[in-house]
């Protein structure tokens, strides 16, 4: 059964990301002939002939001119060779390179963010779950729907006035430097770290009261499990039952929603990033967006997709280790 | 239902079944006002929505008179009570009326419009089943995955930045938790042996959806409006600030878009970034507790949880000891002490 | 020394709440003796369970308060034992069994491993040790192939194991009072029979003591040596099986056992008990049971009336008992 | 009611019916498994009687009743009620005649939707069906509520006020106020407290009675089965193990199934005890039931010959079937040779076990 399981999920990831990349495909030439207008829109000062024949050399460049089922077929060609297209960037550089380059400054803010909340928002979540009524648990109450209220983007403004402009603790906005004079030395990391500390601050505060409040809730409700009361009835100690008994069937919900959590750090980052001028994803995608740079952006969500398609199954796979219930599609 | 039914009674129906709804809302605001939390919410839900409502005379200044040189830049005063801008010497308390209507007006109507989107799809998928179901999971499913900011960037570049089509991406991407929680509730739900009664006396699918599976999803659909009216708010915000709103229109994020642009931070402006984030954070709160409150008061079993540590702690203790000893062999017996019925603490 | 394994006087138990005070259980007296098996027979609402979870001190403050004058296990006063020393009791000294055992499993733990941990908590043995122990313990009760079985989770076991598998483990460490809880009610009519055989047999094997909670008197007809008949919170008649079956003093008891649908009966009749269970909020004056009781008086709607003790051990709390002999008067 | 109908003829008459359900493979286009839930299965039900259905979980005794109101398709076979194939009527038609059939739920805490007042949960058939003014319809959700034992105050109280006795009361209203001549009475009081039973099933007993109604009475317990139907069947595992009237099943019970049956059952007598039948083993799961007769893995009596050839239902005299190798001798002499009749070695052992106190 479970490997069965196993394969049809991975089957159906498969499907998901077909779907995906169709649409990929087709976003751009939404409600326009030529996608060569959309590619390079007219731009003043050009006569109408001077503009014919860059579009004549646009479609050959991206290779508009034959059949759009061609197109498509020459599109899961290139994709088939991890090619994402070419940007419209001065240099025609390839959309993967791009990505690449930008790509760990991401990963760097957002899976800081997500250890940072996952692990102070299991522990204030358990001590919540622990002190259930108590001032403990009202705090987290109230921190999480005044941080829910508060959205992430208010708080990294506010934190690089504060913290940045007036105590100038950390920098405001990023170092221009920091990414072309990266060499891995300890100096260089220590740099890295003080201009991350905004905004993964920023981001991290609606992360932590969020698990924080999930883990309240699960470890409540387990907590109220008829097991959980079997295991005081065998005299197990507290922390026993904390540990293996409530702990282990708390989480199971929070795994479940880690796969897209981290997805969506990334795609949800670009509103940091741009606050702080960090060099990731999120700017590069502004970047492409102010300048209609379309192969560039849709490369960036496709790949975005991607991700979550492959952290979802990852998640759904794992949690099959997890909770031995789950046989045939069934989640609980 | 036979057809024999004429206008009138149709017309009377609908009279009782308006009314009715009606009353229901009434009871229901009143629920809200009774709760203590539920209280704060809607006083400041009404609050916004005079503001949005009255804003041209509730506005000190006009906001989008940017020739005021003399006032730029000054911070809270008697004349400013949120300071000016420094660029225009815009009035921001007079913006922070104004862009209410911008956050008032998308998030509910964004709320409103996902619901109906949401229980719709939800309904269908669970009710009807078979393959309208699978087909609207596997949407569901894609949707999932798709980045929402970066595609919601991606249309309004498409389709130009107005707030219909604002409204319009945020619905299209929105509905897709709404319709999973539907789904599921409509499952259980349908399987229901009530509803299995109802199917014996011959009702039509539409008599057990009418009245057995949407009253019963009614209250996840009032609570999730709510609630995406508040996220949909930060999500607007957030799109002004990253300048793809409407550039016509006073909005907080475009406030706050413009105090970053305009080099708030590095003039020590505070009153320009701190006014447009109140603004989020009354209306987003307004709304969260609101239905967070709705949570409560139709899922007993939250409030019983929480509740039950507040009545442990104010117990009479005193009270708690004559329970005790009123329980006791002895005293009963002699019948100077009858159990008396018990009443609350 | 006494000969009673469980001693509990004057056990109250009520949980507040916002419409007032529940009142689940009102002072009751229990004695288990040594290798008896007690039932506690009621329906819902009576305060059975309660009363079970009380023994243990399991009972979670809030929402419950609990008063209880005398706590004895064999020579033990539990009354006063902390929570820390209460869990060396727990599982060593008493062990319970519950009524569903899908859910008094841990989904995600296998079911050996769970039998390990009373082992392993309770005595200082190697992880080693313990399963072996375990699979002993598992073949005791009936478990087929007790060596895969254990490597299973609980959902891949069927209800009658899972049962088992949960007497195993209240057997595990051979407690002196265990207490079954509904140990039946979840499974199907055959099931029962064998789920109550091995708890019968297990029972007799080491000579513990046994409280059977229930509300099916064809259980406690098969399993129990003394029923306490509970009512509303209240021990309405206490009597041993016999007795009770044939001669019922209280009306309630009476009613309970002609109720029931039994296949010497004629057809087309059930003797009924007129209305339902007071709910626990709105207890009648006097004797709880005196609206549904057919040989009520003013004074039982008055004044409860006492539990009042027979010379033969019998107890009854009714002003008008039935089917009292008149040996039984002379007390 | 329509008053052209034959009372000679049987009210419901079930031909071969078996019904199965498909079981959601892993894998799309993968053999799909099924639980076989009532395989072959004919009876007959006369008009007035009670017809009881006993079994253990899983057996498919609510299967077979919801085949009998048309809410669950047979896979194969007939069912004519009042002579009529349900499953070949068109939608009105058959809407039309499931309103003489109502059904009484186990749970009367999942079976009354918690937002209707007691009235709209009463009126809701009438509701659905039309045609009737707002009075009417009062003035018959009070006369139901009377006879099944509630006042006219309780008729604006919803569900939850009420204990789960007076909620099975209100179902039984709610299922006999369109006058259906064939009501499904599903475990009617096993979710209920054990001193409320007999006032459900009296009050079951004199509807009957008063409105001349057809019952099946699906319970798990023979002792109630025994005080209120006429004909009864005991199912394993989709099949009929033992059918015929209630008087001589009971009388006279062959089936070892319907012994272990019996033995679950309260016996008061405390003195004389019977020896009390414990079935070994756990109940086989329908969707790979065994092969040959379904009750020989957990048969006390169990024949080499079991394992393979399926019982049929034969008569042992009249109105009184029994599908058990054992008790029908069906082993041909060549057969019996072949040592078929001969008992499956070690497995007799220690399933047979007793009960009583010593």
């Amino acid at each position: 059964m479970k490997k069965s399981f196993v394969i049809k999920r991975i089957l159906y990831a498969v499907f998901i990301f077909f779907v995906v990349l169709t649409l990929n495909f087709f976003i751009p030439r939404i409600g326009i002939d030529d996608p060569a207008e959309r590619y390079y829109p007219p731009q003043g000062g050009m006569s109408d002939i001077e503009y014919e024949i860059i579009k004549q050399i646009t479609r050959e460049q991206y290779g508009f001119h034959v059949s759009t089922w061609q197109q498509y077929l020459n599109y899961l060609e290139d994709l088939s060779q991890f090619n994402l297209g070419v940007s419209l960037r001065s240099g025609s550089p390839r959309v993967s390179a791009l990505i690449g380059e930008r790509l760990p400054w991401t990963l760097v803010l957002s899976v800081t963010t997500l250890i940072i909340s996952l692990f102070i928002g299991v522990l204030i979540g358990t001590v919540a779950a622990w002190k259930r009524g108590r001032w403990q648990d009202t705090l987290l109450l109230n921190a999480s729907t005044i941080s829910v209220a508060l959205p992430a983007f208010f708080i990294a403004l506010m934190l690089s006035f504060y913290l940045g402009f007036e105590l100038e603790l950390f920098p405001a906005y990023t170092n221009p430097n920091m990414v072309a004079q990266f060499d891995w030395s300890w100096e260089a990391i220590r740099v890295v770290a003080n201009n991350a500390a905004l905004p993964v601050i920023s981001m991290a505060i609606g992360g932590i009261v969020g698990y924080g409040q999930n883990t309240r809730n699960s470890v409540i409700a387990v907590t109220n499990e008829d097991f959980i009361l079997t295991a005081r009835a065998k005299g197990l100690k507290q922390n026993t039952i904390l540990y293996k008994h409530t702990l282990r069937n708390a989480m199971l919900p929070i795994v479940t929603s880690l796969g897209m959590s981290i997805s969506g750090l990334i795609g949800g980052a670009i509103i940091i990033e741009q606050i702080f001028n960090w060099s990731g994803m999120g700017t590069l995608f502004l970047e492409a967006n102010s300048t209609g740079d379309y192969p560039l952006m849709m490369g960036i969500m496709l790949f975005l997709s991607t991700f979550a398609i492959i952290a979802n199954l990852v998640t759904e796979l794992f949690y099959v280790v997890l909770d031995p219930r789950v046989t045939v599609g069934e989640k609980r | 239902m036979s057809e024999t039914l004429d206008k009138k009674t149709i017309f009377q129906r609908i009279g009782k079944n308006v009314l009715k709804r009606l009353k229901r809302i009434g009871e229901f605001l009143g629920k809200l006002w009774k709760h203590p939390k539920g209280r704060i919410g809607l006083i400041v839900v009404t609050i916004l929505v005079i503001l949005a409502v009255f804003a041209p005379w509730i506005a000190p200044y006009d906001p989008y008179d940017v020739t005021q040189r003399a006032a730029k830049g000054l911070p809270p005063s008697w004349q400013h009570p949120l300071g000016t801008t420094i660029t225009t010497g815009q009035d921001i308390l007079s913006m922070l009326i104004y862009g209410t209507r911008v956050s008032l007006l998308i998030g509910v109507s964004t709320g409103i419009i996902l619901a109906f989107l949401g229980a719709i799809m939800g309904i269908m998928a669970g009710y009807i089943g078979g393959f309208v179901d699978s087909a609207i999971m596997r949407v569901v499913d894609v949707m999932l995955v798709i980045p929402t900011l970066p595609l919601i960037i991606v249309l309004t570049g498409l389709f130009g930045r107005n707030y219909f089509v604002i409204v319009f991406v945020f619905v299209a991407f929105g509905w897709t938790g709404l319709a999973r929680v539907v789904r599921s509730l409509v499952l259980v739900l349908k399987n229901s042996n009530y509803v299995k009664a109802a199917e014996l006396a011959g009702a039509s699918r539409w008599h057990i959806m009418m009245r057995h599976i949407l009253p019963g999803t009614s209250h996840l659909l009032i609570m999730n409006t709510a609630l995406t009216s508040a996220g949909i708010m930060v999500a607007e915000a957030g799109l002004s600030f990253l300048g793809l709103g409407d550039p016509t229109a006073i909005s907080w994020g475009k406030m706050l878009a413009d105090a970053q642009g305009g080099g708030a931070l590095l003039f020590g402006a505070w009153w320009w970034i701190i006014a447009p984030g109140l603004g989020i954070f009354f209306a987003v709160f307004g709304f969260m507790r609101i239905g967070i409150v709705m949570e409560e008061i139709f899922n007993p079993r939250m409030k019983a949880s929480s509740g039950i540590y507040k009545l442990f702690k104010n117990l009479n203790n005193q009270y708690v000891e004559e329970v005790f000893a009123s329980m006791d062999e002895r005293k009963l017996l002699t019948g100077d002490v009858k159990p008396e019925p018990a009443e609350s603490g | 020394m006494n000969d009673n394994m469980l001693t509990m006087r004057n056990l109250k138990v009520v949980f507040p709440s916002n419409a007032g005070m529940i009142r689940a259980v009102e002072g009751i007296d229990l004695d288990i003796r040594k290798g008896e098996c007690v039932a506690v027979v009621g329906e819902s609402g009576c305060g059975k369970s309660v009363t079970s979870l009380a023994v243990m001190k399991l009972l979670n403050s809030p929402p419950a308060l609990m008063r209880v004058d005398e706590l004895r296990l064999d020579d033990e006063e539990l009354k006063d034992y902390s929570e820390t020393k209460m869990q060396s009791i727990r599982g060593q000294h008493i062990s319970i069994i519950f009524q569903d055992a899908m859910t008094a499993l841990n989904p995600v733990m296998t079911v050996g491993r769970q039998v390990d941990e009373m082992f392993l908590r309770h005595n200082d043995i190697s992880k080693k040790e313990a399963r072996k122990r375990t699979l002993e313990a598992l073949e005791l009760v009936g478990v087929p192939e007790a060596k895969s079985r254990a490597n299973n989770f609980p959902h891949q076991l069927s209800g009658g194991m899972r049962q088992r598998v949960l007497i195993a483990m209240a057997f595990a460490c051979m407690p002196k009072l265990i207490i079954a809880d509904e140990p039946t009610t979840a499974l199907d009519v055959t099931i029962q029979a064998q789920v109550l055989e091995v708890l019968r047999g297990m029972q007799q094997k080491h000579d513990v003591s046994l409280m059977l909670i229930t509300h099916d008197l064809s259980v406690v007809s098969n399993v129990a040596d003394t029923v306490y008949v509970m009512y509303s919170g209240k021990i309405v008649e206490k009597a041993s099986v016999r007795d009770l079956f044939k001669t019922p003093h209280h009306p309630y008891s009476y009613g309970l056992l002609a109720s029931v649908p039994k296949l010497s009966d004629t057809k087309h009749q059930f003797v009924q008990i007129p209305d339902s269970v007071p709910h626990p909020l709105r207890k009648p004056s006097g004797c709880y049971f005196h609206p549904r009781c057919r040989y009520a008086t003013e004074q039982c709607k008055k004044e409860m009336p006492p539990l009042e003790r027979f010379d033969n051990g019998r107890e009854v709390r009714c002003y008008h008992p039935l089917n009292v002999t008149d040996t039984e008067l002379q007390s | 009611m329509s008053e052209n109908e034959n009372r000679d003829r049987p009210i419901i008459d079930m031909r071969n019916v078996s019904v199965d359900f498909p079981v959601k493979g892993p894998i799309p286009f993968m053999p799909k498994k099924k639980v076989r839930a009532v395989t072959d299965v004919s009876l007959t039900i006369d008009y007035g009687e009670t017809f009881g259905i006993v079994g253990e979980s899983g057996c498919g005794k609510s299967t077979l009743a919801n085949a009998m109101i048309g809410m669950v398709k047979p896979t194969a076979g007939d069912v004519l009620f009042k002579d009529v194939d349900l499953f070949k009527l068109k939608r009105k038609e058959f809407k039309r005649i499931r309103r003489d059939m109502q059904m009484i739920f186990q749970d009367p805490y999942s079976s009354l939707n918690p937002r209707f007042n007691v009235y709209q949960l009463i009126s809701e058939p009438m509701f659905i069906r039309g045609g009737v003014s707002d009075e009417d319809m009062k003035a018959r959700v009070v006369e139901l509520l009377e006879l099944v034992g509630l006042s006219d105050d309780d008729l604006y109280r919803h569900p939850s006020d009420f204990s789960g006795g007076q909620r099975q009361r209100i179902g039984i209203a709610r299922a006999i106020s369109l006058n259906p001549d064939f009501l499904v009475c599903d475990e009617p009081v096993s979710a209920l407290d054990v001193s409320v039973h007999a006032q459900i099933l009296n009050l079951l007993v004199e509807i009957q009675s008063k409105l001349k109604l057809t019952y099946v009475f699906i319970s798990h317990n023979l002792a109630v089965v025994k005080n209120v139907c006429d004909n009864m069947i005991v199912m394993y595992l989709g099949k009929v193990m033992e059918s015929g009237s209630a008087e001589s099943i009971f009388r006279n019970p062959k089936h070892p199934y319907t012994h272990a049956l019996l033995s679950a059952v309260l016996d008061v007598d405390i003195e004389n005890r019977k020896e009390r039948v414990v079935l070994k083993g756990d109940i086989p799961s329908p969707i790979d039931p065994p092969k040959g007769c379904r009750f020989w893995k957990r048969c006390p009596f169990a024949m080499t010959g079991c394992k393979d050839k399926p019982a049929e239902l034969l008569d042992i005299e009249p109105n009184h079937a029994v599908a058990c190798h054992l008790v029908n001798d069906v082993f041909t002499d060549a057969e019996k040779d072949a040592g078929l009749n001969q008992p499956i070695e070690d497995h007799a052992e220690g399933l047979l076990g007793t009960h009583g106190k010593k």
